[in-house]
């Protein structure tokens, strides 16, 4: 039977590529309006630039690393997809390959972009830019091929039990977590932290960032269903009612701990919710998936304050969202996955599944957070070495933005009426400043 | 004349206003600040995380005025801008020595 | 016959979904953008909180209310979907269910959000999210059930005329604006208003949410054709073109009125055209849609200064905007409907149809109407006897966001260069100043 | 055969005009961002508002003029589809014919939005709607007849080689880029150009509005194909790496002569990018793409200083981006152009077409470029004499802001506590001062 | 040494800067401020809405002079600020005991 | 009683805290400023085009002090505002005539 192209699963799958595309400056607007305002832009470079890297690599070599034949399901073929013109073609098989490499391309970039979070105020921009490409050929790639490709992941069974990673918990989250970790150990902390508050500057980014995530996830959940079905549909109403109880649990958290429910824990709890639900949405019901959201907007909230315990600075809490988020909704899947379509998945412990499951999940989690964490910082490390991968204290201390990209994000002149100061200078560098 | 400096707690800015209106003060120029007092060293807890803070939003204010009226404004400014807690600001007077209207070049008094 | 799942039909259903979510932070930072900068959290807090308890509440029972059985064409079961895990399944007829409980979702939420832009500045959080859940239940849930369940409204035939609320002009707009102006009745005005101006503090925001709105509506009329099909086609050329007429009639009025035209304005009138014309979106063509979007922005620019006449402090003109427009649509239809697609459809005076379709509507528009600001009032009157529903007098002076949330929305540092304030303290809380 | 409704393709179409759309608020804000703070509503206004005017133009009959059958292969007939009616049905050949409509409404307006630019700062806002409405019915309309409708363009045929325009390179944006030249020409610098710096006032806002085009631009191409299959996931791949590529090559060229990458050049070469590949998205392979954004980057980033050295003040680039990135796409195609899909396109001088690709775009370029300057230029010129097209230099110099809307955009209290500013006056206006 | 405090309309800082150079002015600093004086009481429409307006944009100009340029500067000042509207604005001169350059620690007139 | 001004380049404004508390000044009032002196004319590169700065962003930062601390506070400021490149600000002095603490009401010195 020849290959029957389904327009309406094509066009899901073309929405959905460019619903996880906005996640990337979604994130960029949620990780820039916790910078303070000197270094907003260099946070919004940081993730918009590493797109422009992995983009390209992941068509060049990427996808075919991910999705190429395998070698010892550790790594795909380097060349099958080469320059993913093996993927062209009018239809496909429900769909046509090209899209699947699209909307791929866009979870490698978020995830690289992910890591940004992390290393706030204080990386050198070309240094970023190596450990973003070196990291996505070294690390995501080959993972991507474990849980999505022909990989060890994938292939894991253990008493009946396979993984369940749907939309990416363990490749996207537990993996940008991990490398956010090390990689801010090596880097250092900000000059000042923990004794300087260092907030946000613009909460109403911070919540732009959120709402655009939010809406992206959409795309990024249901989308992987690779079908305009009821799996998206239950995918998609998951993305909705896990991201709530995210919320609503870690405004809970801090009204109880801190006196005040926040926006920015507000906007923490959705991304919280959003993370942990992203390797479930499709094997719980709709209030299970309260329950994951619930449970990782109360454990992500406690994790953020770990690392003032711990003493690294992982600024905007890359480890306490989404390396936690990413666990708790792997791991809880051990326990509260069920057989919804009645398609014989994989059912956790409470479904009667035994441990199986829940140790098949942990391996998973388990062997990509070690991988990650090694290679990320084998890669810090050397880049440390060779090339120095932090901005000198002088230009930390008189803001990143304009030390590394000669500019301010701000020249507000409230008083508008007079536009006395637009542009007079105002807004314009200050060199000797530095 | 005199040049009153006040700084104070900006949510106070109304209320002064008010105050040194009813004192006959026909104007008066206002701008953004940060303080740093006794205030100091006070802590917060926010995300979690406990630190100390150092800078406070304040108003300052100016207002030219007549030597004469310079003791009914100061107790209009620390009647109004009181409110006993820490933080509530500052009051100063310095000389000045000549002000001009620029609308109309007038000098002095009548250039208030 | 088997179901048959339309895979179009249902990727345009899931991205209809993602759209109706985008108008939730699209609401947020309309709304935002309007209030005073010491209270601008406060409102995005409202609008998505708000979602978070809606959300929950919806799948929990909401869907159930709306869509199941009905009880004398009042109310859905409450059981019939509780959890809606009945709505789960792979296919369906035409969509899988599960799709149309995402997309409905996303209604109810915005419907609830809505009515937050009236509250500005002054409602205590925890009495706004009582009040919000409250509302859905007793009103939104069995107002759905009217309008597209099993319902009285959907039931109407008068002189073989039937109620046309296409995608929700009657069951969202006049809805919310109906509980808001009881709302503001029982809170009380703003400190200050109507003599301190009061006026926006970021109207770039306002102008972002006017235009996530726009975006999102597509979904939200289009949606509501519950196909991709030349239904959908019409309703989202008729909600581009109807808002160009809201936005330039506003204009103009503006600039007759008060001698300039103002970008609040245009934002304003964006809303205006896409309210009035979401009721009648497929049952008009699309240089009526013009005359309807025309008319709205006209009437609704006029009704703004109402509540300045009749002393209610409906913040953000809820009242004005969403009452006032959803009626303009719906009473409108009475006059300009006519059978577009040759399928039957009721029409209007204009068409032939004589009086009966203007009275359904009429009957549909006021029993939402008055049902909704019966109830409406009841719970607020109650909450504030029980709980209090206002902040003190010194918060609200204060601000909001400090008080409530313990935040500022901005840190902005213009100088950039030196960071000199960044994080030092001017972002952070004077507590001692409450 | 009866015609079948392609529900797939229907929903990409609805989907691709709403993201088309959200291109819209992306390009105000985009341009926004980089005015001064005192006229930053004014752009955002005239975006909006010459939307207003082009979306009813449009079906009035815009879309008649571009589609109806043909003039001499000049315009289409006015009357054809004479406020769409005709378009109007459930079904149709693939997809309902309104769809289309609505699409390419999104077009026009976009393609008008682009111009005000240009003249940011300092044209009357009432010139400038009357200005897009004659443009669009003089000038667009009639081009996008000639490329996409029965057009010469569409008929060119040298050699077996014609034209290749997927996406409206040179219908869109060398279309706008040559009436953006000869209007500012005709406008005038804005008072203190070249001396004063002018920089923006919010590259936070830069980048939203490039986040935001970037996400349609995936609607804007690969909705281009008309269908969900091959042919627009392609289009969607090239969509992501060009841009990827132009955003590289933009920030590496300000490395190297300015020292910096800054924020503006990663936006900027981002629109680079995307305007390069959109007349060439599906003829090229994805590392073609990235080839021909990454010129596109090259040639714009040194394009824009050209403003500097020939005088006219084309304020944000229009003619830098636009017009050489059309250039560069459309000319590049007669050299890179190659059958990806094997059905017989015109191939390019690499790929053994020789120079008939490269004329046959020459031409089509040219002949745009020409007509839409000399007609701009002429619409200028009569609106100069007849009303003025210029606001006074007071208002100019207190800002466009506050004398045609009344308005500044911020009234932001960063101390936020107090509230001591907010409201009180300091966001109103000075009308005193004007 | 004196020290001259304007307060002018925003729109006229360029002006203001341009005139004070050419009599010889090295240096000023200038804040954004809000004045109220006798402008209060102009009332605005917004929305259909009318409201009393308070406090209206300014910027505050400080300038440190050698006394014999006092009344030069308050000339150059007065002249390239004045529109002849309300709300001008004010100009008023204080006394300076000293003043330091901190670059190399020169002091008086040498500092300015 | 004397008010001290200084206005120095913005990121030192922590140095510049730091140092004068440990001269034990007790307060300071902080805003944010532009400064116009021999840094203007210097030249920038920006998308290509150049041009010439004007105003470039300072802190300017007040503190009260007693006649008797004057020296040492300005010789704090200066040493830690001190990059010796042009712009780094001046400092200077003005009489105080009185000062109040508007919580309590306290005059002169106990007002500090
Ligand atoms: N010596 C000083 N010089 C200038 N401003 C001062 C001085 N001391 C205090 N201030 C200002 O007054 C404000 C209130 O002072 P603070 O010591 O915090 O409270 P209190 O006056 O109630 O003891 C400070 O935030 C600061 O703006
Ligand atoms: N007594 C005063 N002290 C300080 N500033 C003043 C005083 N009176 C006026 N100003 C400032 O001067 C500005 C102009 O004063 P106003 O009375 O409005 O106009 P005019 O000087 O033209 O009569 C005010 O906005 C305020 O900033
Ligand atoms: N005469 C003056 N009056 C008030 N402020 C001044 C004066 N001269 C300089 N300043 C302030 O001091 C800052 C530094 O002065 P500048 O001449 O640029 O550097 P330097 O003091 O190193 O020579 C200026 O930006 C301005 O804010």
């Amino acid at each position: 039977m020849e290959p029957v192209l389904d327009t309406g699963t094509t066009a899901w799958l073309l929405v959905s590529t460019a619903l996880v595309f906005i996640m990337i400056p979604g994130l960029a607007f949620f990780y820039g309006g916790m910078n303070r305002s000197k270094s907003v832009l260099n946070m919004l470079m940081m993730v918009i630039a590493s797109t422009f890297v992995v983009g390209i690599l992941w068509i060049a070599y990427g996808y075919s690393m991910a999705y190429g034949s395998t070698t010892g399901n550790f790594v795909g073929s380097f060349t099958d997809y080469f320059g993913v013109t093996q993927a062209i073609s009018v239809g496909g098989d429900g769909f046509p390959p090209m899209v699947d490499v699209a909307f791929q391309a866009m979870f490698a970039c978020l995830t690289v972009g992910l890591i940004a979070g992390a290393v706030a105020d204080r990386m050198k921009f070309g240094a970023w830019l190596i450990f973003a490409g070196v990291w996505a050929s070294l690390v995501y790639f080959p993972v991507a091929h474990w849980v999505w490709g022909d990989g060890w992941i994938g292939q894991l069974n253990i008493g009946g039990a396979e993984v369940i990673d749907f939309a990416g918990g363990t490749a996207v989250h537990i993996n940008a977590g991990a490398a956010a970790l090390v990689l801010v150990i090596v880097l250092g902390k900000r000059l000042g932290w923990p004794r300087m508050p260092m907030r946000p500057h613009n909460l109403t980014m911070v919540m732009l960032g959120a709402g655009l995530l939010w809406f992206g996830w959409f795309g990024f959940n249901a989308g992987s269903a690779y079908a305009a079905d009821g799996v998206a549909a239950l995918a998609a109403t998951n993305t909705l009612v896990a991201t709530c109880g995210g919320g609503l649990a870690w405004l809970l958290v801090e009204r109880l701990r801190d006196g005040h429910a926040t926006s920015l824990g507000a906007a923490s709890g959705i991304v919280a919710g959003l993370v942990a639900i992203t390797p479930a949405c499709a094997n719980v019901t709709p209030l299970v998936a309260v329950l994951i959201g619930a449970v990782a907007g109360v454990l992500c909230a406690l994790a953020v304050t770990l690392k003032y315990r711990l003493g690294y600075d992982d600024s905007f809490d890359v480890v306490g969202v989404h390396l936690v988020g990413g666990l708790v909704g792997t791991l809880m899947l051990g326990f509260v996955a069920t057989d919804v379509f009645g398609d014989g998945a994989s059912v956790g412990l409470f479904a009667g599944g035994g441990f199986s499951l829940l140790t098949v999940q942990a391996i998973a989690a388990g062997g990509v957070l070690i991988y990650s964490f090694v290679i990320a910082g084998i890669v810090a490390l050397v880049l440390k070495a060779v090339m120095g991968i932090r901005v000198s204290a002088e230009d930390e201390t008189s803001g990143v933005d304009l030390a590394l990209h000669a500019e301010n994000a701000y020249d507000i002149v409230e008083s508008g009426g007079g536009g006395a100061f637009a542009g007079i200078g105002k807004g314009s560098i200050d060199r000797e400043d530095g | 004349m005199k040049l009153i400096t006040a700084v104070v707690k900006p949510f106070k800015l109304e209320d002064v206003k008010r105050a040194v209106e009813e004192q006959g003060v026909h104007g008066m120029t206002v701008t953004e600040a940060s303080g740093f007092g006794r205030q100091r060293g006070h802590t917060e807890v926010y995300r979690g995380a406990e630190y100390t803070v150092d800078l406070v939003p304040k108003v300052r204010i100016e207002f030219v005025v007549d030597d004469a009226d310079v003791p009914r404004v100061i107790d209009a400014v620390v009647g109004s801008a009181h409110t006993g807690k820490i933080g509530d600001g500052k009051v100063w007077v310095t000389p000045v020595e000549s002000i001009i209207r620029v609308r109309t070049g007038e000098q002095g008094p009548e250039a208030l």
